[in-house]
């Protein structure tokens, strides 16, 4: 692989560019594989990348129906942040965070994590109670998380309108410095292109349609619109298909996929420092390097694989950013569209063996997945490689919905009074 | 936004007056302290999710408050029928082939 | 004063008004009825921006809503918007724009140095690049990328402006009013159908409004057009909107527009909103949006002074403008050399018409030379000079061989281009349509319809206007029909002139230049040109989504609507791949770029969300109350005593209702009566306490869990009679309680006779809390004999208060005697000002909800939602005593028992003293087992609720703690940054630990 | 007023300032009323309704109006009745009193809400403005009576007339519902 550097641009800018070499080759599938990864986004490319790089397992195929990073890993608002509740959730994200800050080096691509910080919002007295409960616990488990009053929120964000006229005004804010954003697309290809220079094969529009299971019950290789690939283990790595893939092992899972939108605005000159967001106005917006802001949006009530989603949770998405940010009411939105987001019943994900041996499963991130991304694969890796979980993982497994010794992020949000 | 039928009031209205509660046809179990710990999971949690046509609970909350069930194709977001709650389960096959599926 | 380039006469603009506007500050001239590109045309300006990453000179390219470069800044009244397209802009009185992206003038961009730099730019080059050192992409890469980047400055002020919403009905909504959406209108409305005809322009007509050389049933196109228009406005089921988008096509047929009610204004009436959002509901849709030209991709296309060649001839046949004195045509389709015919027909010089084409149709060429008109035939232009506005047209000679051939150079002052059309599909395709190739049109056009829609005349790429006069009448025919099952017979305007024409290239154009030198420019906003595609191809990237987002081509203002079709072909040339396996991105709404505010609509200030008030609101206003939210509702937080901060007032609040008694307004909590034969058993499997032995008067504390098991919700219910419950929630829960109750009666147990009924806002609550409380209210009950013996602890009865029905309930949330009327919710500011005025004379006071936490956390009483979290159980809250040890069942019961519900090691509900009694802790603060624990040490629990309490005079906490009931008088810590604070577990109940002050 | 529908029952409250007057539209504050809700089972209709004096409406979203009374179709096992303030208690006793019997419901619910009289020519166009239901005459002909959303709040819609609605809402909700449809209503009085 050619190194990519200041150097090999400008050598290459006197050559026309005519002699990069391909990011990541299209082969066609062997008949064999020591793992098959099912899903090219952005947590099966790490986990494909980190199982060659980490495990030495080089002979790993990631299956996509599509093309690679096109589903959530090129549709999401590009936050990533760890400063979760739950230890559990905190230790997960955090590794996460370690790795977001070398992996443009790592990966020799530029993927332009920009530690610009995060900040949540407090509306209400018991918003000020749950950020305090996160930022205590952050510190306790070395998460970097801090208190802001209103007018240091508004010095860390210039726009942000902390009026005490405002239908909710703003009590304060949790700030995450070292949270920011990530180029999506950059951090699908940077894998992409690091996995096949190790010797993984990223097959693209090849569709998954089952895996074959043995007498004993372990998966014996999948089905796929290009034939049949033989392999000892799989990981399923499908977002908001995972349920579709699971099922086709005999595995139901908890999960729900529902639709998820965001948008952006024109591009202009910056005007947005940072990452805000708003648990209780329902609300998140950064601006992107190319200048648009980028807005998440909620999710429609109803379970979808459609890729859209109503009008009138975008009204609610940018009626709530106005009123923040009331500058922002004339700005345009230039794009609007949709993911599918697999949630599970406490909102933390599951990474995890299945009952099916040889069979692992990573999915149910919800919304929040692109900021796991590193974190994620690097775990999943080690889970697939070894058979049995990272310690970091090992909480997020299925069974924890039968037991109930659930990780639950949304419980702990719980409207209060 | 979707226009969703209400088969109590006879009439379409626009979905944020509805509010959807999820797949259909899962009961509680009948006696819960007989039902293991795996049927139990299975009532709380575990969900078709299915890509394609899925029978799923919707309230007209803001409307009558009756709950009903719809079966809509998860991928297209069509409805392909609404019925009052209590009725049976309709063929899901049959009515996908219907559709043209 | 003088627009040099505005012709004699002739165009639709109004020249006896004229207007004044400025550009960059200097002051030009227009009239009414142009566009801001027009009028700037007119007086001779093309070079209007910068473009985006090499900021390149960069004039007015098209007449409509795709354009890409002239996008400027407009001020008014203190508001400025960025990114307006200078041709949809309508020109009014002391219009001010300014150009974007340059500094420090348009004409002077010091950006520009971009441009030669260009070979270390290429697409995707800052993936390589910026790595290192580490630590200067956040410091210095990022800054001065993100600063070079966008396009127009953000608006500095908050928005002054309104905005509408209408919801809306139609059988048949019809995009776009061109030739074949007026027809459409026309056929469906004459059914009587309901139509709304929209359309993006400031006029009805679309290309109608620049076709001088046809007639229709005898008539000027424009003639023909006003009449259709009058008509349809002379009919009740029809509604016209101009300056309306169709910018969004949503699933099952709802679409939602947006009408730009005063921007064209020049002094708007302040009542009428800036812009509209419509949501329609169509049961039918006609797509008429038309086509769009597509430019030609040869090296320098984005000269200032280079236009499509239908922009050309709009703005001189609608705007009256001419685009040069001298003007080039290039084209490889007929209907350019139209453009050509109209602008020498108003004495323009036409340079010359280059067309691709070895022999362009004879009857052309015999106009162009009875017009003595130069043509080149195949020949392409390779290359353009000049600067700031096109010099001259470098043409080159079509081979055999494929090779070009030098042709010279044309002096000219512009140059107008076509390349074909492209039918816009991007409604169709929002509507999650899947457009097909048609390889004889050479365009992606509508396939099979996904919703109740068609796509009608240049939007499924037809053109000829006989064709499109006849399939916009079919289309709206059929519409109707399908919409309300009617049709009626149509009366078809005959037409002549607007033929359809042939031809059209996709793609880049061979050239004799050095290809790595040139730049032909694919995606004029982003600045993607056509080496930047094949690069994307030769790094590996296949689909169209990865070039796309590799390159940035059709991810600018326009979503590639003018740039896609030619980067698609590059790519498929370069992949060696046919157009169809190369893939094709998808159009989002919105349709054009569209306004916040018109998404938020009215929601802003109050309306934001409705604010719910009590009737104390007023009297707690006046008396100087500070609320908190809590969801929607206002509560009062404390009330403070002039020169009291919080504590103080909640410090005197607590003595006060403990020494003698204080009034609280509990009017938020949720109510709901349950009625029916079966209330008791309702209540029985809803909640985890028993029911059934509850007499009539009698109350008791509810606790209510979901099936997994955890607490959610709680409250004390009062049993009225036999079969009727008055059931209180919390605050924030009651939506839920009441559909969580609702569900289980309509779908689980629907055998059960029993009704439940929101009763939240029929009653005001006024809580009168302390010793003194029964001597408060005494005198305004009537009824009911309030001795301790005769209404004991946990009572509730029907009694009236100053006359009016209400229901008594003995309880208390604070540890005192303490009483809760219920009164309907007229008689609640009444009640409430009643009861203000009574307790003065016993010293009393007001009290908020901090007052009420702490009074009930001395007392060890849980808040659902403050001291549990959803991962809660009774046993964990300590509340084993609330479960009904003989029910079979309960809502959550099952759940309990799973495994980790019953495990060792679960947190449990407990007091914690501070060593120091004067130290706080903070809510939300962990407590653990070391002093200083090591980062990552889990911790054993958290701080829920932390206070002074004035009764004890020391600080008091409630926690949740990791086998906490088992550690009573344990010491455990709270680290904080700047130490561990020791802390003593003790039982939650702090105060009156027997329970006597409520027994009174 | 006097061509709309339980003009009778429905009156403006004469010591409120109307919120909205113009040509096009009017919006009054209506006078406080009995309101019960009855939940029951089919077997009880035939009671309740002779006890009420009007029968009870079985098709959707449609309502009977008396002298004085006016019963309101709210779901399947669910009515509003309406009646005169006064007779509040009266109402409800002949209701509990005629079938004890039968399984049923009675709620007081008289002051859960309060209702607002849009009338006018502009009617319709003013509640499209945060209703998002086809208010044509077809489809909505006089007396019916649902419940919807107004922008973000729960509101019951009644049209008692061709150009008349009343619009009800929880009594937190009506500073909000009230609030915006004046605002709304604004741009008619623009030049």
């Amino acid at each position: 692989m050619k190194r990519y550097s200041f150097l090999e641009l400008a050598k290459n800018a006197f050559s026309a560019h005519q002699n990069w070499g391909r990011q990541w080759r299209s082969p066609e599938p062997k008949a064999e594989y020591d793992v098959v990864i099912v899903g090219a986004g952005g947590h099966g490319l790490a986990t494909a990348y980190y199982l060659a790089k980490q495990h030495g397992i080089r002979n790993v195929a990631v299956i996509e129906k599509g093309w690679l990073g096109g589903g959530n890993t090129g549709r999401n608002t590009t936050i990533v942040r760890s400063n979760y509740l739950w230890e559990e959730s905190a230790a997960l994200y955090n590794h996460a965070i370690g790795l977001w800050q070398g992996l443009s080096q790592d990966l020799n691509y530029n993927v332009m994590y920009s530690s610009r910080g995060v900040m949540m919002l407090a509306h209400t007295v018991h918003d000020v109670q749950v950020a305090q409960r996160h930022i205590h616990a952050n510190r306790l488990a070395g998460v970097q998380n801090e208190w802001l009053t209103p007018e240091q929120a508004r010095e860390y964000c210039p726009p942000l309108n902390i009026s005490k006229n405002i239908r909710y005004p703003v009590m304060g804010a949790a700030l995450q410095r070292v949270g920011g954003t990530a180029r999506h697309d950059a951090v699908a290809w940077g894998y992409a292109r690091g996995a096949d220079d190790l010797g993984v094969d990223i097959i693209q529009n090849c569709a998954v349609t089952g895996i074959k299971r043995g007498q004993d019950g372990a998966v014996e290789g999948v089905e796929t619109s290009k034939g049949f690939i033989k392999a000892k283990k799989i990981g399923v790595v499908a977002a908001g298909h995972t349920s579709t893939v699971m099922d086709m092992a005999g595995v139901r899972m908890p999960l729900e996929s529902y639709p998820l939108q965001a948008l952006v605005s024109e591009p202009v000159k910056p005007a947005f420092p940072c990452v805000v967001m708003s648990n209780t106005i329902h609300a998140y917006i950064s601006q992107s390097d190319k200048g648009e802001l980028v807005i998440g949006a909620g999710t429609d009530q109803f379970i979808s694989y459609s890729q859209t989603g109503g009008i009138h949770i975008t009204n609610h998405t940018i009626d709530a950013i106005c009123e923040l940010f009331p500058h922002f009411r004339r700005m345009r939105m230039l794009r609007n569209w949709g993911g599918i987001v697999d949630v599970t019943p406490d909102r933390s994900p599951i990474l995890s063996k299945t009952p099916v041996p040889g069979l692992y499963v990573n999915c149910g991130w919800g919304t929040g997945g692109f900021k796991a991304t590193p974190g994620s694969g690097h775990v999943f890796a080690h889970t697939i490689a070894k058979d049995e979980p990272h310690r970091i993982n090992a909480p997020f497994t299925i069974d924890r919905f039968r037991t109930g010794r659930l990780i639950d992020e949304a419980a702990a949000a719980a409207v209060a009074h | 936004m979707l226009l969703v039928y209400c088969p109590y009031c006879d009439v379409e209205r626009a979905e944020t007056e509805f509010s959807c509660r999820g797949q259909a046809h899962i009961s509680r179990p009948s006696d819960p302290s007989q039902t293991s710990d795996e049927d139990w999971v299975n009532y709380l949690y575990m969900r078709a999710n299915t890509k394609g046509v899925y029978a799923e609970r919707w309230r007209h909350i803001h409307g009558c408050g009756r709950f009903f069930n719809a079966v809509r194709d998860t991928v297209s977001d069509k409805f392909l029928k609404f019925y009052k709650a209590g009725e049976p389960m309709p063929d899901l096959e049959a009515l996908a082939k219907e559709a043209g599926k | 004063m003088s627009q040099p380039f505005r012709t004699e006469k002739g165009g639709r603009i109004e020249r006896a008004e004229q207007l004044t506007f400025t550009f960059d500050g200097e002051e030009m001239h227009g009239h009414k009825g142009d566009t801001l590109a027009s009028a700037l045309l007119a007086n001779g300006v093309h070079l209007v921006g910068r473009s985006f990453k090499y900021h390149r000179p960069r004039g007015i390219l098209t007449a409509g809503s795709e354009e890409p470069n002239a996008l400027v800044g407009i001020y008014r009244n203190g508001d400025q918007t960025p990114n307006l397209r200078a041709t949809q802009v309508e020109l009014y009185q002391g219009l001010e724009a300014t150009s974007q992206n340059r500094f420090p003038s348009l004409g002077f961009d010091i950006g520009a140095v971009n441009d030669r730099l260009s070979m270390f730019f290429p697409a995707g080059f800052y993936y390589k690049t910026f790595m290192w050192p580490k630590s200067f992409w956040d410091k210095v890469y990022e800054p001065v990328i993100r600063s070079a980047a966008g396009l127009g400055k953000p608006p500095k002020n908050p928005d002054h402006d309104f905005y509408g919403n209408l919801y809306a009905h139609c059988d048949v909504l019809v995009a776009g009013s061109g030739p074949a959406g007026l027809t459409a209108a026309l056929a469906a409305a004459e059914t009587g159908a309901k139509v709304i005809l929209c359309d993006e322009q400031a006029e009805f007509g679309g290309s109608l409004l620049s076709e001088v050389n046809a007639s229709i049933d005898g008539k000027s196109p424009t003639e023909w057009a006003g009449e259709a228009i009058a008509k349809l406005d002379a009919m009740d089921n029809v509604t016209l909107l101009t300056r309306t988008t169709a910018f969004g096509y949503f699933a099952h047929n709802y679409v939602a527009l947006v009408e730009r009610v005063t921007e064209h204004l020049s002094s708007p009436d302040p009542k009428l909103p800036r812009e509209r959002l419509w949501q329609v509901r169509a049961k039918e849709v006609v797509i008429a949006s038309g086509a769009i030209e597509r430019p030609m991709v040869f090296p320098e296309n984005d000269r200032p002074g280079i236009l499509l060649a239908e922009a050309g001839r709009t703005y001189l046949n609608r705007y009256g403008v001419k685009v040069g004195h001298k003007v080039v045509v290039t084209t490889a389709c007929d209907t350019a050399w139209q453009a050509a015919f109209d602008l020498a027909d108003h004495g323009v010089e036409i340079a010359a018409i280059v067309d691709m084409r070895e022999t362009p149709p004879e009857s052309l060429l015999s106009i162009a030379k009875a017009r003595g008109i130069r043509v080149e035939a195949g020949c392409v232009v390779t290359g353009t000079l000049g600067r700031k506005r096109v010099k001259s047209a470098l043409i080159g000679r079509l081979m055999t061989s494929g090779k070009v051939a030098s042709g010279g150079q044309i002096d000219c002052d512009a140059l107008l281009m076509s390349g074909g059309w492209t039918p816009t599909v991007s409604l169709y395709s929002q509507s999650r349509g899947k457009v097909v190739w048609n390889a004889d049109m050479g365009a992606y056009v509508p396939g099979k319809s996904f919703q109740k829609e068609r796509s009608t005349g240049g939007a499924k790429g037809l053109y000829g206007l006989q064709a499109t006069l006849e399939d916009g009448y079919a289309a709206g025919e059929e519409a109707a029909k399908a919409a309300i099952g009617k049709s009626v017979k149509i009366t078809y305007a005959a037409s002549s002139g607007g033929e359809a024409g042939e031809g059209g290239t996709l793609g880049a154009l061979p050239h004799d230049r050095n290809a790595t030198k040139v730049k032909a420019f694919v995606d004029y906003q982003n600045d993607v040109t056509a080496k930047d595609v094949k690069l994307a191809v030769r790094e590996g990237m296949q689909s169209i989504e990865h070039i796309k987002r590799y390159t940035t081509t059709g991810m600018a203002t326009d979503q590639g609507r003018l740039s896609n079709m030619n980067a698609l072909q590059i790519a498929s040339g370069a992949l060696e791949k046919p157009m169809t396996d190369v893939g094709l991105t998808t159009f989002r709404q919105p349709y054009t770029p569209t306004t916040f505010g018109v998404f938020a609509g009215v929601a802003r200030g109050d309306f934001f969300d409705p604010v719910r008030k009590t009737p104390s609101h007023d009297w707690v206003v006046e008396h100087g109350g500070v609320f908190e939210d809590v969801g929607q509702w206002k509560r009062t937080w404390y009330f403070p005593k002039s020169g009291e901060d919080m504590h103080a007032a909640v410090a005197r609040e607590c003595k006060t209702v403990r020494d003698s008694v204080g009034l609280f307004d509990a009017s938020t909590l949720g109510k709901i009566e349950v009625v029916g034969p079966d209330a008791a058993e309702f209540l029985e499997r809803m909640y985890t306490n028993p029911w059934k032995k509850l007499a009539p008067g009698r109350c008791r504390y509810g606790l209510l869990l979901n099936d997994a098991g955890f607490i959610t919700d709680d409250g004390v219910i009062g049993r009225l009679a036999e079969d009727r419950f008055h059931v209180t929630t919390t605050t924030g829960g009651a939506p839920n309680v009441f559909a969580t109750m609702e569900d289980y009666l309509q779908t689980e147990w629907p055998d059960l006779d029993v009704w439940i009924t929101s009763t939240t806002e029929q009653f005001a609550v006024a809580a009168v809390q302390g010793p003194k409380a029964r001597e408060v209210i005494a005198p305004f009950i009537e009824g009911i004999d309030l001795s301790n013996d005769a209404f004991p602890h946990m009572s509730v009865k029907e009694a009236t208060f100053c006359g009016v029905p209400c229901r008594l309930f003995r309880i208390s949330f604070t540890g005192e005697l303490g009483f809760e009327i219920n009164v309907s919710r007229q008689n609640g500011t009444m009640m409430w000002e009643t009861l203000a005025k009574e307790i003065e004379k016993h010293n009393g006071t007001t009290y908020g909800t901090e007052t009420m936490h702490v009074l009930r956390a001395e007392k060890g009483y849980i808040i659902v939602g403050q001291d549990t979290d959803g991962t809660v159980t009774p046993q964990d809250a300590g509340m084993t005593w609330a479960i009904g040890k003989k029910k079979l069942d309960f809502v959550g019961k099952r759940g309990l028992d799973r495994p980790d519900l019953v495990a060792e090691n679960r947190k449990q509900f407990v007091g914690l003293f501070t060593k120091d009694p004067q130290v706080k802790l903070e809510e939300g603060a962990q407590v653990t087992s070391a002093e200083n624990p090591e980062t990552g040490t889990p911790a054993e629990g958290h701080v829920t609720s932390s206070y002074f309490s004035p009764a004890l005079g020391r600080n008091i906490a409630l926690a949740i703690v990791k086998n906490g009931h088992a550690l009573d008088g344990k010491t455990l810590y709270v680290p904080m940054p700047d130490g561990s604070i020791p802390v003593e577990i003790t039982g939650p109940v702090f105060y009156d630990k027997e329970g006597a002050r409520i027994n009174v | 007023m006097s061509d709309t529908l339980a003009n009778d029952l429905i009156t403006p409250d004469v010591d409120a300032a109307p919120l909205l007057s113009q040509p096009g539209v009017s919006m009054l504050k209506a006078a406080p009323i009995t309101r019960l809700s009855l939940r029951a089972r089919e077997a009880t209709l035939k009671d309740a309704g002779s006890a009420f004096g009007v029968e009870l409406p079985v098709k959707p979203m449609t309502c009977n109006t008396g002298q004085k009374r006016a019963v309101l179709w709210m779901g399947p096992d669910e009515w509003t009745l309406l009646a005169p303030a006064d007779d509040l208690k009266a109402t409800f006793d002949a209701i509990e009193g005629k079938h004890e019997s039968h399984s049923h419901a009675l709620v007081d619910i008289s002051e859960r809400s309060e209702a607002v009289i849009v009338s006018g020519e502009k009617a319709v166009w003013l509640l499209n403005t945060g209703i998002f239901i086809d208010f044509s005459l077809e489809t909505f002909p006089v007396g019916t009576v649902t419940r919807t959303i107004f922008h973000k709040s729960p509101v019951m819609v009644w049209r008692t007339g061709t150009d008349t609605f009343v619009v009800e809402a929880w009594v937190s909700f009506m500073d909000y519902v009230s609030g915006l449809l004046v605002q709304s209503a604004r741009e008619l009085e623009a030049a």
